[in-house]
């Protein structure tokens, strides 16, 4: 209710598109590169998802009120060094206060650059709506793509470490899968969880 | 005269199957009543030219049609025409004539047949053939001046007489050609080779028929227009399509017939016709048939007229306590014959009864399989006499490119390719690239397949879409003759078909 | 021609106002992220020479034990003892694996080892990363050469067991210590 | 054989039983040839099904399971059942769902995955591999005949890297309980060590269960190459471009590539080459494809034996390169029906 | 505090503005093109530089069109139709097009490049849908797609939709039942199945101005989903097994008899609406075979004699 | 020559960089169900990342190191990628329309790929001087080159063959695909190490 007195009917619509009908990995097959890579670990994956979530809303931010000053013609340049701005404020941010996810994450924070949730909202929906909208479905598709990450980064952490966090939570006997770690078991595990939501959408 | 050995790749050998057909001959009464078809063999149906209630003989043309491709057809007893009925056979409506038989065995004989044949003028031994109607038997009809085949005798340049018994069941050579026939044979033979002079003869017989491979080659000796072969006997090997390329070594005009490229293929039976007609003036009123397959009381051979209804001929030769299929000419391609007041017409062959077996075998897998046939090797079938039966043997199930099509496609081509092609809709150009125009329907494949799919039925609904989709086979680049008379007879039986649609 | 130099300015005030920005994080997060690859460095060597530390007094508990000399170009740490430390890189199987060693000081035997950044296959071969199974390289020769064998065969006292099945990145973690004590060691007795 | 039809037909008339018919309709097919009739042309049918078909490779892989119970004792068998359990099961609740038939392909799945397992792996493992396998190789694609990949390889190569220090550790020599850490090829990689030819033949050494016993190995290959199962022209360019590749790479690195046949006797190559390799689903249709497919094979083999960190390159070479069959089938066509 | 940055920064984005510049001038040398769009009945025309894509031209026009992948051609929404210009198809789109989408000239609109002038139409899902259902080329199993008439002709103009007074309280209380749940179109349309056995045209329009969707999303969610009918269904639907073992002992000799009994196709519906008949691949009850589902019953081993005995009870059952 | 040698074959098979850095996947799940199209989406794949790695490397090396404003390399690194893909395609369109028609259509998907980005990332990570940044950069895109064409052919076949459940059509199915050629991939693991 609350939403659609701020944001009109659109709001509603927005978060549910977000969050499940047009989820951003699952249906539309967006971001997954990285999502893939790091998600071997929990730790990792909400660095990962804090990380896009923030380059997504500063991007709408910036790019929702200048939408009508932007030229056509730099208009993807634009997008492009606004974002990456900020993913090197993210890339600094990290270094400094989490040095350990940091390197693990390595060259991957660089690639939320090139993470399409991003440039594909930007383009789709920040530079045709208005500003609030636009924050709205950042910080929902955020959290959609962040709340996937940890789902995908728990099983394989689970699996794959025996951890969850980096705290034993498997029973005394178990054997670490070591494939859900590397990038075979990704690919397996994010193959499953889109069946699903197919199966589940597709009904 | 030297016998050359010829063999094609692919194809499969059919061995030691029980029912198979013995030397023997039976004579067949002429029945009360012959119902002639109008359409018969090779060539379009021909009008009725004589009355209802007109007393015919035997050999009497009773409907010709010197227009179109086509050749006359006679009357096969002496007796009254009774009346002219519609009847339908294997699907398709054909005028047909019914005589009330008097039982006398006499036959007309031809005009101007002497056996001095030598000294007849080609002409009149074109004209013989023609009105003897020989002219329509076989896959392309034999080539007559008078519009019996789709080209004309001087265009003829090779004639392949096929002897190779490659099918499950075969008529025997030695009834056939027994005593002194094999002399007729040879004497049609050079008949054939005065009416079409710029043909060479082929003769293919088996190479599992050693004796008749030495008598030949002593008989035909210093005919320089005649070549000898032995074949393996593989199916297909019968088939204009895998003939012409073993025997001339030359590309088949796939989509088209063998008579477009100047071939004209024949079987013995219709050699020892055109002696008949020619020599001793008998028009072709009778058959040698033959009976295989396990239903059978004897498995032998039988003279019959034509127009007897399956029925008389079937009479008290069926084993009592079966369950059987009759099916026409060949236990691979042959129709099933649901109606046994079907006359017999000059296309037939052979006749079979097999064993409709519906026992369930328990644990088939795992037997050793005796008595079985099998492409792959897993059955010890070689020491016994193997079954034909019509039991599937399986259930359908996906297909797991075990290849043994591919294997035995005689025209090489990869069946199960075309087959998922179809399956899936996917009726495009790309399986005009894959051949699927050079499929005969031998059904082979359809034989050997572990999965039991019918893969041959696909490839024929593929061919049919594609032709619905405007994507025809294409022309060689080669010339060929009577291409048009060609399609506007295999044009036909659609154009009658969309009719019917619009109909009802 | 006027859009064309709007749209060029444009572009270049976003560029600005953006670099500013980041040079202003940069400033602040630049001396942070010194601070902290020097405090891995310490760590680790404190680590190597097994000095108790806690997260709060690294620095000092390093100014307290360790003086770092330099020689030849490389950096050595060298603890009250007088065993000496220095930090070593090379490639394993799927990455680099740098780390930290630390010699006795009659340069033969090692103190022990720690690992800093491995990428080895999760659960295999990074088992070189873990504190029990480097411990027990612990007292070994590094003369002649040092040695991983296949598990259960090490016996003479340059020699130790490898691990199950990660065969190669034992044999690469061997590499590159045989490679970097025979680099350094010289290089640090060469200058004394 | 009459009690067992009785029994059949009283399952089929419960209606409670209805959702499960699937599973009733297999086992009806297993032991019982159906009585339907050729509605079409042909009248009659080739007598092999998919069920002989697939019951071929059983037969030929007696020999060595035989072996491996002699050599191993009776856990073999109980690896097999767990296998054929395991495997079935996924089977079985896909078909449910998916409403399919239940299909043979797995017959040779379920048999020949425990086969190139050590012989001392945990059931658990057993089952989930065949279960990986069966579930990623096979039925999401849509069953036998479908996958892309062979089944049982994946389940290997899945529970090989999965569950590596167990893979790697329990490998046992016949007729003893002493548990090893060495094949013929690991003790050649340490040691340069060729283990006599003889042992290699009559299994005298550590490995897969199913893969020691080679006489028995060539005796069920030779088999299904007579029987036409098995395409012969996969496993002779196999194993005849290990050979040539191993000869040329001893000569050039002695230190690394063992001699040829050595590297055809020793580790699971037999197997692949004759029972792996050959299978018609995932290796290529065309001929031209089969022999590159083997030739590849082979060199993969070499490579990987020789210079990764795996000791053994059967089963990656085999999934390498059904992975790249479609390709090669794609190549060989649009060579062959080139316009 | 380093200035270096900033300036470095400066300096290559005026680089690259102005050799993109330069090469827009010397590169592209399109020149001005017409585009003309037909929406519906509308048509609008404007020039634009040629050089640039379809979609963004036409998003900056004030045409909203939908594309969440930003231009890539990975999601496959910007379908319109070219009419003419634009060049052939280009293999990018290839993957998101149908067969009767390619004869239509249907394209990905960010795959587009204006280089001349342009002929398209967007299509509304409206005059679509209709288009299939008439052309029977409606497949509900397939997901949506949408095509335009085959021979290129204009659409016909939009009815006025009429709804009758009984049709329409039907379908308000319906609306009214579920109007404040998330999500009400799903189960809406769902009981305007139930109730109609099909989901009649006009209705369609009319939930959609009721419930204030977009008639372009109902239509959507009515096709795309197997329950939904836009035909007239009847109340039994009878699905005859056309798997092989059904096959083999008679499955088409039985859908013969049905389509005598009922004196309809196979795929139609009966006119009192009581029955459709179709025939769907195995349901897995091969040792029934021949076998039919009648909604939910199974008829296992059905002879053709026995289907008078089935239709017949299904109508009892109506009386 | 050995090293670049390794440095490529590495690129190739072990460190391939769609199978074990799982990059580049976006149009990995787009453009695999079709043969033609991979194949030509990774010839502009290679095309675009040698040409991007061999103008970013001395843009890093030569301006922004000496400057000290290597903070700023994100930024400029895929403006540079930007830009350039369009430029070429630009003059491809207007002087080679064959080669546009064959491949340059691909060019335009490629500006926000990670594979082009990430390629220009690990050259600085990795340290490589110009002609390995050269080697790598091939050996990565022809890497990922074969991993989309074997993918897309098993697709194919999929499509001929197959019956892939409903919700695993399309990316599900070619996640589970490059999985199953991720693990056999891993038998090259320890073959040839990176720096």
């Amino acid at each position: 209710m609350l939403l659609k007195k701020i944001f009109g009917s659109k709001g509603n619509k927005t978060i549910k598109n977000a969050l499940w009908y047009n989820h951003p990995i699952f249906s539309m097959c967006l971001g997954i590169c990285s999502a893939l890579a790091i998600t071997n670990k929990v730790d990792n994956a909400i660095a990962m998802g804090a990380g896009v979530s923030f380059v997504l809303i500063a991007t709408s931010i910036i790019i929702s009120p200048l939408r009508k000053l932007i030229p056509q013609r730099v208009r993807i340049i634009s997008y492009m060094i606004t974002i990456s701005s900020f993913v090197i404020i993210v890339d600094m941010f990290l270094k400094a206060f989490f040095p350990v996810i940091s390197v693990k994450l390595g060259p991957y924070v660089g690639l939320i650059i090139t993470n399409c949730i991003i440039m594909g909202r930007a383009e789709a929906f920040y530079s045709q709506n208005k500003t609030g909208l636009s924050i709205l479905d950042a910080v929902s598709n955020g959290i959609s793509f962040t709340v996937t990450l940890i789902v995908v980064a728990v099983i394989r952490e689970i699996l794959g470490f025996g951890t969850l966090l980096g705290y034993k939570v498997t029973p005394g006997g178990w054997e670490n899968w070591v494939i859900m770690a590397m990038a075979p078991g990704a690919f397996f595990v994010y193959g499953v969880l889109i069946w699903i939501y197919g199966e589940i959408t597709s009904r | 005269m030297k016998v050359e050995k010829r063999k094609f790749k692919g194809g499969y050998r059919f061995k030691n199957f029980d029912g198979q057909i013995t030397d023997k001959i039976d004579a067949i009464d002429i029945p009360e009543r012959v119902v002639i078809p109008l359409k018969q063999g090779f060539g379009n149906e021909v009008p009725f030219i004589s009355k209802i209630g007109y007393t015919v003989q035997a050999g009497q043309i009773i409907g010709r049609d010197d227009t179109s491709v086509s050749s006359p057809v006679h009357a096969t007893a002496n007796g009254v025409v009774e009346k002219v009925v519609t009847i339908e056979v294997f699907g398709c409506e054909v005028q047909a004539v019914v005589i009330k038989s008097n039982g006398t065995k006499t036959w007309r004989v031809l005009d101007g047949a002497t056996e001095n044949w030598e000294e007849l003028p080609t002409d009149k031994i074109e004209e013989i053939l023609y009105l003897s109607g020989v002219t329509a038997l076989d896959k392309e009809g034999i080539p007559t001046k008078f519009n019996s085949s789709v080209i004309t005798p001087s265009d003829v340049e090779n004639i392949i007489v096929h002897a190779v018994g490659s099918e499950v069941f075969n008529l025997s050579l030695s009834v056939l050609l027994g005593g002194e026939r094999v002399h007729n044979f040879v004497e049609g033979l050079k008949i054939l080779h005065k009416v079409m002079p710029n043909a060479k003869v082929h003769l293919a017989i088996g190479n599992n028929e050693k004796e008749w491979l030495t008598t030949f080659s002593k008989i035909l000796d210093g005919i320089d227009w005649l070549r000898l072969y032995a074949l393996e006997p593989k199916y297909p090997q019968g088939y204009d399509e895998v003939l012409i390329p073993t025997i001339l070594k030359r590309e088949f005009p796939h989509g088209y017939c063998s008579a477009n490229i100047g071939a004209t293929v024949l079987s013995v039976q219709a050699v020892l016709h055109v002696y008949d007609a020619v020599v001793e003036g008998k028009p072709l009123i009778e058959r040698i048939i033959g009976f295989g397959g396990a239903g059978f009381k004897e498995n032998v051979h039988a003279k019959v007229r034509i127009g007897t209804s399956l029925d008389f001929i079937l009479k008290n030769r069926i084993k009592d306590d079966l369950e059987v299929r009759y099916i026409l000419n060949s236990a691979l391609t042959g129709d099933t014959i649901t109606n046994l007041s079907y006359p017999l017409d000059k296309s037939y062959r052979m006749l079979l009864a097999l064993h409709e077996d519906r026992k369930r075998y328990f644990i088939p897998f795992m037997n050793p399989g005796f008595n079985r046939d099998s492409y792959s090797r897993t059955f010890l079938s070689y020491i016994t006499t193997k079954r034909a039966e019509t039991n599937v043997h399986g259930e359908e199930r996906p297909h797991v490119s075990c290849g043994f099509c591919e294997e035995v496609c005689p025209v090489r081509i990869i069946p199960h390719l075309i087959y998922s092609h179809v399956e899936r809709g996917f009726i495009e150009d790309r399986l005009i690239d894959f051949g699927i125009y050079k499929c005969i329907d031998c059904n082979l494949c359809n034989y050997v397949c572990v999965s039991k799919i019918p893969i041959a039925q696909y490839i024929k609904e593929g061919k049919d879409k594609l032709i619905e989709e405007g994507l025809e086979p294409p022309l060689p680049d080669y010339d060929m003759k009577g291409v048009e008379e060609y399609l506007s007879i295999r044009e036909k039986p659609v154009q009658a078909k969309d009719e019917e649609d619009e109909t009802s | 021609m006027l859009a064309k130099i709007k749209m060029v300015i444009f572009v270049l005030i976003l560029g600005s106002i953006l670099t500013t920005a980041l040079v202003l994080v940069n400033n602040y997060t630049d001396p942070i992220i010194a601070k902290n690859a020097v405090l891995k460095v310490k760590r680790s060597v404190l680590l190597a020479f097994e000095i108790p530390y806690s997260e709060e007094n690294v620095e000092q508990v390093f100014d307290e034990n360790i003086t770092s000399v330099e020689k030849g170009g490389k950096e050595f740490f060298i603890n009250t003892a007088g065993e000496v430390c220095f930090e070593f890189s090379g490639s394993g199987v799927w990455g680099p694996i740098e780390g930290v060693a630390a010699l006795n000081p009659d340069l033969e035997t090692i103190k022990g080892i720690t690992i800093v950044q491995q990428e080895e296959t999760p659960g295999l071969g990074s088992r070189i990363g873990d504190k029990d199974y480097l411990d027990t390289f612990k007292g070994k020769k590094i003369i002649p050469d040092f040695k991983i064998l296949p598990p259960g065969k090490a016996s003479a006292e340059n020699e130790v067991d490898g691990i199950t099945g990660a065969t190669l990145s034992c044999n690469a973690f061997s590499a590159i210590l045989n490679n970097q004590f025979s680099k350094f060691v010289p290089l640090y007795k060469g200058s004394e | 054989m009459k009690p067992v039809r009785k029994l059949l037909d009283y399952i089929y008339s419960i209606k409670l039983l209805k959702p499960f018919h699937p599973v009733i309709d297999a086992v009806d097919a297993a032991f019982f040839s159906p009585s339907e009739l050729t509605e079409v042309k042909p009248h009659i049918l080739d007598n092999i099904d998919l069920k002989r078909y697939m019951f071929a490779v059983i037969i030929a892989l007696m020999p060595s399971t035989i072996a491996a119970v002699v050599f191993y004792g009776w856990y073999v068998l109980a690896m097999i059942v767990v296998s054929y359990a395991a495997g079935g099961i996924v089977e079985v609740i896909f078909a449910l769902i998916r409403k399919k038939h239940i299909e043979e392909g797995f017959f040779v799945t379920g048999i020949i995955f425990p086969l190139v397992l050590p012989p001392t792996t945990p059931l658990w493992i057993v089952a989930v591999g065949v279960a990986f396998g069966v579930f990623f190789g096979k039925e999401v694609f849509g069953g036998t005949g479908r996958n892309p990949f062979n089944p049982a390889l994946v389940g290997r190569l899945f529970i090989t890297i999965a569950f590596p220090t167990i893979m790697t550790t329990f490998w046992r020599v016949p007729f003893s309980d002493a548990i090893t850490a060495a094949t013929p090829l690991s003790i050649y990689k340490t040691s340069h060590t060729i283990t006599p030819y003889i042992d290699l033949l009559l299994g005298q050494c550590g490995g897969s269960m199913g893969e020691t016993f080679r006489i028995g190995i060539i005796v069920g290959g030779l088999f299904l190459l007579f029987s036409k199962v098995a395409d012969w022209k996969i496993s002779i360019s196999y194993i005849g471009s290990v050979f040539v590749f191993a000869l040329i790479g001893n000569a050039l690195f002695p230190m690394k590539i063992a001699p040829p046949v050595f590297q055809i006797l020793a580790g699971g190559l037999l197997y692949g080459a004759f029972f792996m390799a050959t299978d018609p689903v995932t290796s290529p249709f065309t001929k031209a494809g089969k022999w590159i497919f083997g030739i590849a094979c082979g060199l993969l083999t070499v490579l990987i034996r020789s210079f990764s960190g795996y000791v053994e390159g059967v089963m990656f070479s085999i999934v390498i390169m059904n992975a790249f069959t479609p390709i090669l089938d794609h190549l060989v066509l649009s060579i062959k029906y080139r316009r | 505090m380093n200035f270096a940055p900033i300036i470095i920064m400066n300096v290559i984005l005026l680089v690259i503005t102005i050799l993109l510049s330069i090469a827009d001038k010397f590169l592209v040398t399109y020149g001005k093109c017409k585009i003309t769009v037909t929406q519906e009945d509308e048509h609008k025309e404007f020039v634009v530089e040629g050089g640039n894509y379809l979609h963004s031209e036409l998003i900056s026009h004030g045409y909203h069109i939908q594309a969440s992948c930003g231009g890539k051609a990975t999601c496959g929404y910007c379908k319109v139709m070219v009419k003419s210009g634009g060049g052939s198809m280009l293999p990018t789109e290839e993957v998101f097009m149908s067969k009767e989408e390619k004869k239509a000239g249907t394209r990905l609109s960010c795959q587009v490049k204006v280089k001349e002038d342009i002929e398209i139409q967007i299509p509304d899902f409206f005059s679509t849908v209709r288009n299939i259902v008439k052309n029977q080329m409606y497949d509900p199993k397939v997901d949506w797609q949408f095509i335009t008439d085959v021979q290129g002709e204009s659409l016909p103009a939009l009815k006025k939709i009429k709804v009758e007074q009984n049709q329409q309280d039907t379908v308000l209380d319906i609306i009214n039942q579920y109007r404040d749940l998330e999500g009400p179109l799903v189960p809406v349309l769902q009981k305007v199945n139930d109730t109609f056995n099909y989901l009649p045209e006009n209705l369609l329009h009319y939930i959609a101005e009721e419930l204030d969707i977009p008639k372009s999303h109902v239509y959507r969610i009515a096709t795309f989903y197997n329950a939904f009918s836009l035909k007239p269904k009847g109340k039994y639907k009878i699905a005859i097994c056309m798997g092989t073992a059904c096959h083999v002992k008679g499955a088409a000799g039985l859908m013969e008899t049905f389509e005598n009994e009922l004196s309809i196709n196979e795929g139609e519906t009966t006119e009192d609406l009581l029955f459709s008949l179709e025939g769907v691949r195995c349901i897995g009850c091969c040792g029934l075979a021949p076998v039919l589902l009648v909604n939910e019953d199974v008829h296992g081993l059905v002879t053709k004699d026995r289907v008078p005995q089935i239709i017949e009870m299904y109508r009892k059952k109506e009386i | 020559m050995g090293y670049l040698l390794m440095i490529f074959l590495a690129a190739i098979l072990t460190h391939n960089i769609a199978l074990t850095y799982l990059l580049g996947m976006c149009p990995f799940v787009a453009l695999a169900r079709n043969l033609k199209t991979a194949f030509g989406m990774s010839i502009a794949v290679i095309f675009v990342v040698t040409l991007t790695a061999a103008i970013n490397w001395p843009i890093y090396h030569l301006i922004l190191l000496p400057t000290g404003s290597e903070l700023i390399y994100y930024i400029v690194f895929i403006v540079v990628i930007a830009a350039s893909v369009q430029f070429v395609e630009m003059v491809m369109e207007r002087f080679f329309p064959p080669l546009q028609a064959a491949f340059g259509i691909f060019l335009p998907l490629i500006t926000v790929n990670c594979v082009v980005l990430a390629v220009s990332l690990f050259l600085v990570l990795r340290e490589y001087t110009y002609i390995q940044s050269l080697v790598f950069a091939i050996g990565s895109a022809i890497g990922w080159m074969i991993a989309i064409v074997v993918v897309a052919a098993i697709n194919e076949k999929l499509n001929l063959v197959g019956d892939v459940p409903k919700g695993l059509k399309g990316p599900g199915i070619i996640f589970i695909i490059a999985g199953i050629l991720a693990l056999a991939f891993m038998g090259f693991g320890g073959m040839v190490a990176i720096k």
